[in-house]
């Protein structure tokens, strides 16, 4: 099994997949020939040629609407933005489109495709380069949202996204890209999206994080856990839509006491939903309030500024130590 | 501005059959006597399925509804130049594309009863669904000829628009990567002069839209849109040039529409009866009409009796419609996702449970 | 004091706006001559004629990118989208410019404009006519989403919106614009934004919702306050951001039950974050979970089954019945 | 296609200067030898600041970072010929502009180490922000110049974007609005052959971006790039018919990013040496020196004296640069609305509770 960073596990997966699927291509801004900017696509253009690595012209509302279009007549698109701060040019074409010609046609025509991209902060970029705004995805009927927390994450994930008879938002944390290493069995299987992986079995507490923020909270949830004998159940979220509410409410029930850790903005987060189903289908065992560890409802700062707006480990830490006190 | 010009271009204008009905034989198209009258008659059903659901609609049992009437020789030539296998990607305003496409007559009935059912293609190959998002199916078009493409299949692309739809971004780059990927896409460009109530000159300074073409390097042509014949021939030799790897064309169809925008839409608002009188003389259908006269394909009997023929299937339509059960009220449950969901079949059954309460409760 | 519809409030705000303030204009589809497809801006072209009530070409981006440029430059431009489910052609402006702007040059330039239009479903439209979808809008830094829910509360809001110093999106309930008349005490005064506003006081159930959904739910909350002698509290949300956590957390703390009403799609819908709020200030006041009546998580259907997908008046009694009847 | 021509258009070429510095007299623009100097001096100004920022970044002192080198002539000579009170609307790629504008020289270099204290511009007047989102900036540039012309002011807007982002929907519908409105709007674009590792091939068809123009019937030129004059004297007549009321103006200036497109980028992986050193041939610099040269306002002495003067503002700046103490951290918060706003001070008052916090821990 080799070690793989994200960004080569993902690379592994689209090579392996393209190689499997004849309908399988990747597209994008700087895809084919560069490889990508990040070097996620990097080989691609010289093993499968410049049809099946697009370098597309600079639009991104095209790329996915080309995509859709390429996708209705049965090719199986993977198009990349280069930063997920420009995905939002896809949007009405996602949500006007793409998520809804199933619906339209009454699955007469199918949108089988993956928008894949780099999101989040870390990475000292210019503006717009930092966002996690996995909300508008998650949000729009008809597609999922899936964010992987680590290298073989990543690969089985990707491998499901490709193969979902549906649009999937692919979101992966760049500061994860090339941050650490891990096995990766290369068995071209595809994991279920749709559900949260339980990362830790614990009974005093439940962590849910996802993306970047999974590894740092990882960290906080090792350390606390010997440093205070705490029972730490720890839930990679993984998928975003649709929500794995089951897990989550089966955790919450055991545990009574529950953290989310979320880069996004605090507002309408991902982390919102989950306490909405906490209070949907957990209320009542519930021992303390559901603490978010999250973003800020302001404009992600440029980089002089911008550790100290993505959860901090010693918030991480403080919002489980307070929640494990609360009384 | 004192400088040297380096690249030139123009854009034509073709107009094969006048308004009065006279052809210019040099530029006639070579069409058998039964797709001409093919093609008289699918216009013909087109505006009477037209008028008969502009009734239906002011009796209330039809909602919101856009008509196609005086634009019909667009859609419709241009289908009847496409192959089986050409794809179709169609706005709003082209019902007698449609039509010419076998779509049954029932359905827009049902899409505009505000049922998906209506969607369904059955007896058509690569139509797609009425787009609302002006321009957004334009990309579409140029992803499925792109599939075309690297495949290296036979079939080419036709999708419209309006002219107001010609300001979307989505169109200006949809036109872009056409162009760039050389992808056998046309673009028909219905231009009826209005978008609602906005008017050319606050819609574009440009005196065409097929000019637009020449900023993408594209093959662009103006024709009248209310002679078959010139639409007919301009998508033909665009589908086949497309058929022959020479790439995407635009083509500006210039049309009028006749009646409201939609039906909830008033023009007296915004526009003159004398514009509309101007266009009503240059009516596609007896224009059409008077050319096949002319052919000695067709006379006032012929007429009556195709007349009560399309009113015959309009009626069997209407009958059909007005046939309908109630529909599955659960069925959008079942086409948000190409596999079951919890999430989604949680919400079903509450949905069904209140419905079931709902109805104890009424 | 006149007795207005909705359209007509909003029709008296913006005539009212553009005598006192010269910088402020109308622009969109069909605003001017046509005075809009719902005629909301009739009357505005013959009195202020065609540069302040623009009939824009048609273009959502570029309609909310120039009006940015306005407001960059003096201006105070109230945008017209035809129908919501349009208006994400502009998120990409509004996301990547409008709401950002002012950080971004550190309140050098600043963007006061409105984007206004109707939303939400009940009136026999067509695909993307229907739409509630306020999330995106509010899940935005840096702009405020207002949405009124009678003809008074849209006159003194929208004049709020065109005053505020940043984007605010205002969403007018189409279902509401003829529904019922009200009087509206035409003083020209803007109510603040960011406040919700108590309907009806009371003390066993608190009850949130906005837009069209208030009106329906009013005569509910009537209803059952005199069927079962409840003391039911009745909030107007208002503002979907910012909200109003202080308003939500002081009534949920005297009541202990709370229900929420939303059009809106279930997933990360405004009532999310109501939830999540309530965990945040209230949890511990709890004596029911909080029940959200909504949107499903679907593509909205054509209006043969649309209206079973908004809420209807027999969910919002059976969840305040139910969350009465909590043990 | 046989039919007839109802339209002919034509896009024209200017260039000034030669490649060798050689005046052609009959197009030489009048600009006083103050002014001359003065842009040659802002040219060689940016060209050693993004070189000192360029070594600043590879020493981890900034962050990723686009450079000017070789386009110098664009944005510097059409700021020149702006009024004071013009509206400068940049994308990332104008540096030698904002510093024709007046910016300071440290604040380029805030920006690129992710201060948005970079953006404030004291001292000068109309110029807004670095703009990321491609040619997002330019419906902006067009709803400012709609404030200019409806007030009857007599200023007018000058933007800037490059070639690939001519491929967005967004700038596609602000040539429309600014065409259909007749703005003072002037568009350039800076054509450097490159939209990171795309070439023009890949992004467009057509021959040149000038004929995007033609779609608008909006007044467009091709200049190049390289040489200020042909710049100056294009930007100065198109702000002359902006004023005039005469509407917009597309200039397309050819000219070629000598380096990386950013400091994360590597060129080489994308194209081959031989184009660049063909281009570096038609270095702007070296040939307007050689103009001021044959004008015998400059010589080897002068240039000398203005290198060491050029260093020394640039020393100056980097010293202020890294005399910054560390910024107030929370100001995102001040910045988010106009109006103080709850939800905001209270997520203000913990994240300096956390910070504090954070600090103590550490
Ligand atoms: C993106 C978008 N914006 C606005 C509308 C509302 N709308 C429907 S049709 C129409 C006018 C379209 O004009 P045109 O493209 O000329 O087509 P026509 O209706 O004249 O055939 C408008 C503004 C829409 N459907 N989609
Ligand atoms: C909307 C958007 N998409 C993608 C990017 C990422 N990106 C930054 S610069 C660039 C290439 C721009 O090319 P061009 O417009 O030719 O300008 P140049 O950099 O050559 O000056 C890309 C793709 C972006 N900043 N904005
Ligand atoms: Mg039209
Ligand atoms: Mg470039």
């Amino acid at each position: 099994m080799p070690k793989l960073t994200m960004v080569q596990a993902i690379n592994l997966a689209l090579h392996q997949e393209m190689e499997r699927d004849e309908s399988v291509l990747v597209m994008g801004q700087d895809v084919g020939v560069n490889g990508g900017v990040f070097r996620v696509t990097d080989g691609l253009g010289d093993k499968f040629g410049s049809d099946r690595a697009i370098d597309a012209p600079l639009a991104e509302g095209a790329i996915i609407g080309t995509a859709i279009g390429m996708a209705m007549n049965g090719l199986k698109p993977v198009a990349e933005m280069q930063f997920s701060g420009f995905s939002y040019l896809s949007i009405p074409q996602l949500e006007g489109n793409g998520a809804r010609m199933r619906t339209r046609s009454r699955g007469q025509f199918t949108v089988p495709m993956v928008m894949r991209m780099p999101y989040g902060g870390g990475v000292r970029a210019l503006e717009h380069h930092s966002e996690s705004k996995e909300t508008y995805y998650a949000h729009t009927p008809g597609m999922k949202t899936v964010i992987p927390s680590t290298p073989k994450a990543a690969y089985h994930l990707l491998l499901a996204a490709i193969r979902d008879p549906d649009p999937v938002v692919f979101m992966e944390p760049k500061h994860s890209y090339r941050a650490f290493k891990e096995e990766v069995d290369d068995n071209g299987e595809a994991w279920e999206l749709g559900k949260a992986r339980t990362v830790q079995e614990g009974t005093d507490l439940t962590v849910i994080s996802w993306g970047a923020m999974l590894h740092r909270t990882e960290k906080v949830v090792e350390q606390l856990s010997e440093d205070r004998n705490a029972s730490i159940e720890l839930i990679d979220l993984q998928t975003i839509y649709p929500m794995d509410g089951a897990t989550i409410a089966k955790s919450v029930m055991k545990t009574g006491r529950c953290v989310i850790v979320q880069e996004a903005q605090k507002t309408l987060g991902p982390a919102s939903e989950i306490i909405s189903i906490i209070n949907d289908k957990a209320l009542m065992y519930l021992e303390a309030p559901v603490k978010r560890v999250t973003g800020y409802d302001v404009i992600m700062p440029y980089f002089a500024r911008e550790n100290q707006y993505v959860p901090t480990i010693g918030r991480i830490k403080r919002a489980i130590e307070e929640t494990l006190d609360f009384e | 501005m004192p400088s040297k010009v380096y690249a030139r271009f123009s854009v034509s204008y073709m107009q094969v059959l006048d308004e009065d009905g006279k052809v210019d034989s040099k530029l006639e198209p070579s069409v058998s006597d039964d797709e001409l009258l093919k093609l008289y008659r699918v216009m013909l059903t087109s505006r009477r399925l037209d008028e008969r659901m502009l009734k239906l609609q002011r009796q209330g049992r039809l909602g919101t509804l856009p008509v196609c009437v005086g634009q019909e020789a667009v859609s419709a030539a241009a289908a009847l130049a496409m192959a089986e296998d050409d794809w179709f990607v169609g706005a709003y305003r082209e019902l007698a594309g449609r039509v010419m496409r076998g779509e049954a007559l029932v359905k827009p009935m049902m899409v505009y009863n505000g049922m998906e059912e209506g969607n369904m293609t059955e007896g058509m190959k690569n139509v797609t669904p009425v787009a609302i998002i002006l321009a957004s199916q334009i990309p579409h078009a140029v992803g499925i000829a792109y599939a075309i493409k690297i495949r290296g299949e036979k079939n080419a692309v036709v999708s419209f628009n309006g002219d107001g739809s010609t300001s979307e971004g989505d169109w200006h780059e949809a036109l872009n990567f056409a162009a760039t990927w050389q992808t056998p896409n046309v673009f028909v460009v219905q231009n009826n002069h209005w978008a609602i109530s906005t008017p050319l000159s606050k819609q574009m300074h440009n005196r065409s839209i097929a000019q637009r073409g020449i900023a993408y390097d594209m093959e662009s042509i103006q024709v009248d849109g209310n002679d078959p014949l010139a639409v007919y021939k301009a998508t033909k030799e665009a589908l086949d040039r497309a058929k022959k790897g020479e790439g995407p064309t635009l083509i500006e169809a210039l049309t009028y529409r006749m009646l409201m925008h939609t039906t909830a839409d008033d023009p007296k608002k915004y526009r003159k009866e004398d514009e509309v009188e101007e266009w009503v003389k240059r009516d596609p259908i007896t224009r059409f009409r008077t050319y096949l006269g002319n052919k000695k394909l067709w006379n006032a009997k012929k007429d009556e009796a195709l007349e009560a023929e399309i009113k015959g299937e309009i009626d069997a339509a209407v009958k059909e419609f007005e046939s309908i059960s109630k529909v599955r009220m659960d069925e959008p449950f079942d086409y948000i996702f190409g596999e079951k969901e919890e999430i989604i079949e949680e919400q079903r059954q509450e949905f069904l449970d209140d419905l079931r309460k709902d109805k104890e409760d009424a």
